[in-house]
């Protein structure tokens, strides 16, 4: 298990934390080309997934092509898209924003459909307007769904984004093709052990921000008769969420 | 090695089929498929493993006998068995790989045609600041940016030594993982990087009017085509083998790729074509 | 003063919910829709405040065809309470009251202290102010859902199946609760409910629907019971069954009142219609069109 | 694209590669969830362990992976078996959870009236939970099924033949529609695979084809099983 | 003979759920155990097929102590039908009925068949057969339940709050169907619910609980109605609100019976105790301990 050692080796070396290079950098260039793709895909997604969810309209087609864009390998359309506008963040960008689409998508309305009708119908009776139903009862309500769907989003993006490397100067996966080519496991192991803990990281922030955001009420409580309709609802969000997870991150 | 974990316990297939690999590379396909095709003509049986990926990947198995036959290029693969080799002309490289290889792999004659690593500029660029040879390149008054596989930053004959050897001042470094393909060629052209690292034989450079600097210090090492061959390779595999080397020009093999990338044939067609053409079949 | 002109509500699906409906709902009275499932009870409710809008015919509010008002306006003067009280589950009990007057533009501050009176109006402790909705009991939820329809003083009080999902002790409770508000507050109440036992407690106007919307008889509990008009009503009532018809039994320790289905339904106490206090009240819920509710006595609690 | 018309044989073969490396994938990776996510779903204890190592597997890049792993089981890296080994566990990685969820949501009642009726725990497990946790095992086992299909394309990059090899060799040769057929026929076989999985749950729990009659039976497990279609 | 000896359960959580319970459930007759919620209910009657298992204290089912019966064994002999039917929802409704004989080693053949039959008793309809639990309505699925409460043809007759999901209209149908069913079939009967209307209505004898698994009252019917042992027994069953104080009014249609809080009971049939024919079965459940169940006259229907 020489490995191990080399991977240590290489993690703990000094050399590998300054510079352009460096740990430092690379882990920052990551974490930033995670956020602005969740970010890009989160403002495609969520709207569309909360007007589907709203309305009810459309939802066949967004299941549909959810679906489809779950197949869709990100190496193939990585290089497709490198071919037409060449070196550089811009191809790695569209491959990862559809990569992060379909599990905000399917958080953002499946969400939104997890709401029990009636609480709508009664807020709509007591006179809210569309638009605050949308904000004041929809959105909060559908929010644990929606950052579930973010934050299995973030694993794969995470995960995936060492493919940027594959055409740009970028992030952490600059650690595994040099170490693939140049047969430095140690480099390769250690490049993809900081992408695990990165990973780590957004896991244990998500977890917090969905303990922070997740109204009180909906996990407050004693299981009783109204609680039924929240309460049935409850595995159904969680399993929703694990089901935005499909971990396609091809590289 | 025996620590190697890419290594794994000879158990070859045994029988009269030769098995003849190729790299994940289109242009060493071709040519695997060519030695293929004359060794099926003189009555052998050919199990084809070809795209086994990149040298890490199959150089074990080649080293375990698992694979009979593989095209390669004389420098990379010396430098792949031998960090510390010293290289130099096209003989010299091909006689020091014939004492690296292991015993039991041995290499049949090398072809003229090569395909080796090779520093690249736009036609414009090279008439631009009057560019011949790599030395040239210390009258670029602009800022350089290299690319090319991430492997090339470290190489003796990368950037690193490009500013040592000759005092050329690079910019920076962009690693394309195409291995000189299409995105670095188009990386070139688009001017996001100033000098490429392309193989000679790459179709590309004649048809985007690239100009691939010459090395008179042998900076690179040099890379003509030889098969590797294992033990089960007998003298009339061997002769077949070598007819085909011995026709296997270094404008065959651009023509050979050209027709590949551009006009987009398969490496069967290609291979046939050629080997009926040099009446080799 | 509600009324319904020739309503007829078709979903586009097909559906005949509402067929041709006439009705008028006398102001501070109770009216009660009963019917089997699907006989077009919510429909109609529901038509009240526009959250459905009829196909042909229109409806009147003292007068004043809805069909030409603002619809998210026209709600915020309508109390409503449903079933599973529908509350927002992630506000707390006090924000759930005083919803409808902040989205009316009541200030925080006094939003809260009504709807903290409003938690003793319909008799539920202010301690469970800051609680989740669910974190009450049914029944608990049930009067959170009653003291938000109140919020904002409406004349209108549409409630649908309110008493649906509690257990019969709750719900009985519950449904004296409401005859209490109902006698202190005189709203116009338009209840909703498929248990006819509770329409003829709480209706002052019954109306008894058949499946497809179509009215089967409008009347008082006494009326109807009375004078069912045909088998549908009869079968409805329960009289068909026997369930009405009471016959008496000496065991010993009294007169035990009986029907013909072998229930007990309690035991005689008092024989003329003026023996006891209740019958005050009784009287004028039975009678035909008895003096308004607000002006009935409260002195049978 | 006349590329493809001329590739045909090509592209088929490499969508039979494509199988042989992701259907064992799908199928090895239910059978190994199942117990751990009955485990996961059975003991509170274990829950976190194990549902905590699964997101962390998940969470492995998958090229890493691919080359490490034959350090670890003593596979040839070449082997079709390594990718088969790497796309199980990000199989197991994602179905572990499913699993668990899916016996979760087991309607108590049920369960109840099972053990009342006289099942005994290893029959119950087998004719009730498991059927019926049988919807939710199919949306989880059509992700992972999507999912592998797509993540299988990796392989090609360490020499395993996939739709993938198309991508690495059309991109050497700059034919686009050469990338383009690979991202198409990785798509369509995701599709198909899913096709076939939602006909075999079709014929496996007919229950779940009509819906009550005027009821939607679960609105939550349709949502969620339409949220992976 | 069900016999509860000094039975407790404490929960491991440490809830007192029942304490100190002994009761004799006479055979072929219907125990009734009703109270409010978390009383302690549920419990009490999955004590009987072990599903739970007293804390200290035993229970015999015809003298033999059930602590030493095999569990599962013990309940495939006890039919047991609970709210929401409890049906597997992915088996047919012939299945489902046919599950219990089947897990006993019956052939499928011959368990179909008796299956078919048992629905024939429990009044549907045979085509229903082949259907999933969800394409039936709530009322016939509570139908399937108890047929496969039957399939067993147990003696014990295990119900918690079988009709408690059902409206009220098919309730009152189905509630007859499980009378005329033990006219027929005369099974030890232990029924749970917290509808005390139902109670009386089912029960020969009726127990009612407290909170914290203590009885109140144990007895007939009519013997709780007309003498509520205490305070809570006489809120409980609704006497203290009035709800069983009955009194007449004469509304020139005939005498109609209203209880203290206005409710209509019904409308005066008859005044004496064997005014109609009804009278005898309805004598022979309000009488103190009548005769089986199985021999009342089965004509009042
Ligand atoms: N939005 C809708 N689209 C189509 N049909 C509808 C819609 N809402 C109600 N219906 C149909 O209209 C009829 C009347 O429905 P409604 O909800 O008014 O009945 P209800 O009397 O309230 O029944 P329940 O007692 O079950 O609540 C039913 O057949 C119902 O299926
Ligand atoms: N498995 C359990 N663990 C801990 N406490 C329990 C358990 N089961 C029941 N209890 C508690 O025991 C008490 C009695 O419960 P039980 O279910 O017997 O009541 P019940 O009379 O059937 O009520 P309901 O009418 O709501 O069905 C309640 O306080 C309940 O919370
Ligand atoms: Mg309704
Ligand atoms: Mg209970």
């Amino acid at each position: 298990m020489s490995f191990l050692t080399e991977t240590l080796a290489w993690l703990v070396d000094p050399a590998n934390w300054v510079g352009a290079g460096g740990i430092p950098t690379r882990l920052a260039q990551h974490l930033l080309f995670t956020l602005v793709t969740l970010l890009v895909a989160a403002l495609i997604a969520v709207p569309t997934g909360f007007l589907i969810g709203h309305t009810g309209r459309g939802r066949g087609l967004a299941v549909a092509l959810s679906g489809a864009f779950r197949a869709i390998p990100t190496l193939g359309l990585l290089t497709l898209v490198a071919l037409w506008v060449g070196i550089g963040l811009n191809a790695p960008y569209v491959a990862l924003t559809v990569l992060a689409i379909p599990p905000i998508l399917a958080g953002a309305y499946t969400g939104f459909e997890a709401i029990d009708r009636k609480i709508i119908d009664a807020a709509r009776a007591v006179g809210m307007s569309e638009a605050q139903i949308v904000l004041k009862v929809e959105l909060p309500l559908g929010l644990p769904l929606l950052i579930g769907g973010l934050r299995s989003a973030t694993l794969q993006v995470v995960a995936t984004a060492t493919l940027a490397a594959y055409i740009a100067n970028f992030g952490l996966g600059r650690y595994l093709f040099e170490g693939l080519r140049i047969r430095d496991y140690g480099e390769m192991l250690g490049g993809s052990i900081l992408v695990i803990l990165l990973a780590i990281v957004l896991e244990g922030v998500f977890a917090l921000v969905q303990k922070l955001v997740v109204p009180r009420g909906v996990t407050a409580g004693l299981p009783i008769d109204i609680r039924d309709g929240s309460s049935r609802s409850r595995p159904v969000m969680e399993s929703t969420i694990e089901e935005g997870n499909s971990h396609v991150h091809s590289e | 090695a025996s620590g190697d974990p890419l290594a794994e316990p000879s158990s070859s297939a045994g029988g009269s089929t030769i098995v003849v690999g190729s790299q994940a590379y289109y242009s060493n396909e071709i040519i695997a498929e060519i030695y293929s095709q004359a060794l099926e003509a003189g009555g052998f049986t050919v199990d084809r493993q070809f795209q086994i990926g990149q040298r890490e990947v199959y150089l074990p198995d080649i080293e375990a006998g698992k694979i009979d036959v593989f095209p390669e290029y004389t420098g990379s693969l010396l430098q792949a068995l031998d960090k510390a080799a010293v290289g130099g002309t096209s003989d010299a490289t091909y006689a020091e790989l014939q004492t690296a290889l292991p015993d039991d792999l041995r290499v049949l004659d090398q072809a003229d045609a090569s395909d080796q690593n090779s520093w690249t500029v736009t036609a414009d660029f090279a008439s631009k600041y009057d560019l011949t040879d790599i030395a040239s390149l210390t009258n670029v008054t602009e800022p350089i940016t290299v690319g090319g596989n991430s492997e090339l930053e470290t190489r003796p004959y990368g950037p690193t030594a490009l500013k040592d050897k000759y005092g050329i001042s690079i910019a920076g470094f962009v690693p394309v993982e195409d291995s000189g393909g299409p995105l670095t060629v188009k990386a070139l052209v688009d001017g996001d990087i100033q000098l490429a690292n392309i193989y000679t034989a790459d179709p590309n450079i004649k048809t985007n009017n690239l100009v691939a600097l010459s090395d008179p210090d042998g900076l690179f090492f040099p890379d003509n085509v030889v098969p590797v061959v294992s033990q089960k390779i007998d003298d009339s595999a061997a002769a077949i083998l070598n007819k085909v080397s011995a026709a296997l020009t270094a404008d065959t093999l651009v023509d050979l790729n050209a027709q590949s990338k551009n006009d987009q044939l398969s490496a069967d067609k290609i291979a046939t074509a050629w080997l009926t053409k040099a009446k080799l079949i | 003063m509600i009324e319904f002109h020739s309503v007829t509500k078709r979903f586009p699906d097909g559906t005949l919910a509402v067929d041709d409906f006439s009705l008028v709902l006398p102001s501070h009275k109770t009216t009660v829709l009963v019917g089997t499932s699907g006989s077009g009870k919510t429909t109609l409710l529901r038509m009240i405040n526009r959250m459905v809008d009829p196909t042909s015919g229109s409806i009147e509010i003292d007068g004043a065809d809805i069909g030409t008002l603002e619809p998210v306006k026209l709600r915020r003067g309508i109390g409503y309470v449903m079933q599973n009280s529908g509350l927002l589950p992630h506000r707390r009990v006090i924000d759930n009251v005083a919803t409808v007057p902040m989205l009316r533009g009541m200030a925080k501050k006094k939003a809260r202290d009504e709807a903290l009176a409003l938690l003793d109006t319909v008799g539920l402790d202010r301690l469970l102010a800051n609680r989740y909705p669910s974190q009450l009991s049914g029944g608990q939820q049930q009067r959170v859902g009653v003291a938000r329809g109140l919020a904002v003083n409406p004349n209108i009080l549409l409630m649908d199946e309110p008493f649906g999902a509690v257990d019969p002790i709750v719900r009985a409770e519950l449904q004296q609760e409401l005859l209490r508000l109902q006698r202190e507050l005189g709203k116009t109440v338009v209840f909703v409910t498929h248990d006819i036992d509770e329409a003829f407690l709480l209706g002052d106007q019954v109306v008894i629907l058949r499946t497809g919307g179509k009215v089967a008889q409008v009347g008082s509990p006494a009326e109807i019971l009375a004078n069912p008009i045909d088998e549908f009503v009869a079968t409805f009532v329960g009289a068909d069954r026997g369930k009405r018809s009471l016959h008496l039994e000496n065991h010993g320790d009294g007169d035990i009142v009986v029907d013909e289905t072998g229930r007990l339904a309690g035991v005689l106490v008092g024989s003329g219609p003026s023996a006891s206090p209740s019958t005050v009240s009784s009287e004028s819920k039975a009678g035909p069109r008895g003096p308004g509710a607000s002006a009935q006595g409260g002195d049978s609690r | 694209m006349t590329w493809i018309w001329s590739n045909l044989d090509l592209i088929w073969d490499r969508t039979f590669d494509h199988l042989i490396l992701s259907v064992p994938s799908i199928i090895l990776s239910f059978l190994i969830a199942l117990p751990f996510g009955w485990l996961a779903h059975r003991y509170r204890a274990s829950r976190a362990v194990i549902l905590t190592t699964v997101g962390v597997l998940y969470a492995i890049p998958s090229l890493p992976l691919f080359i490490v792993l034959p350090f670890i089981v003593g596979t040839s890296i070449r082997s079709p078996l390594n990718l088969i080994i790497a796309l199980t566990l990000y199989g197991v990685a994602l179905m572990v959870r499913v699993v668990a969820d899916g016996l979760g949501s087991v309607d108590r009642d049920v369960q109840q009236s099972a053990t009342a009726v006289g099942f005994s725990g290893w029959t119950s497990f087998w004719q009730v939970e498991l059927p019926l946790a049988g919807p939710v095992l199919l949306a989880g086992l059509r992700v992972v099924a999507v999912s592998t299909v797509s993540l299988a394309t990796v392989g090609a990059v360490i020499g395993a033949q996939s739709l993938g090899s198309l991508f690495t060799d059309g991109f050497q040769r700059g034919i686009q529609a050469e990338i383009i057929a690979g991202i198409l026929a990785t798509v369509l076989l995701a599709l198909a695979l899913d096709a076939v999985l939602v006909l075999i749950g079709r014929l496996l729990m007919p229950w779940t084809r009509r819906s009550a009659i005027g009821v939607v039976a679960r609105p939550g497990a349709v949502a969620r099983q339409e949220v992976t279609t």
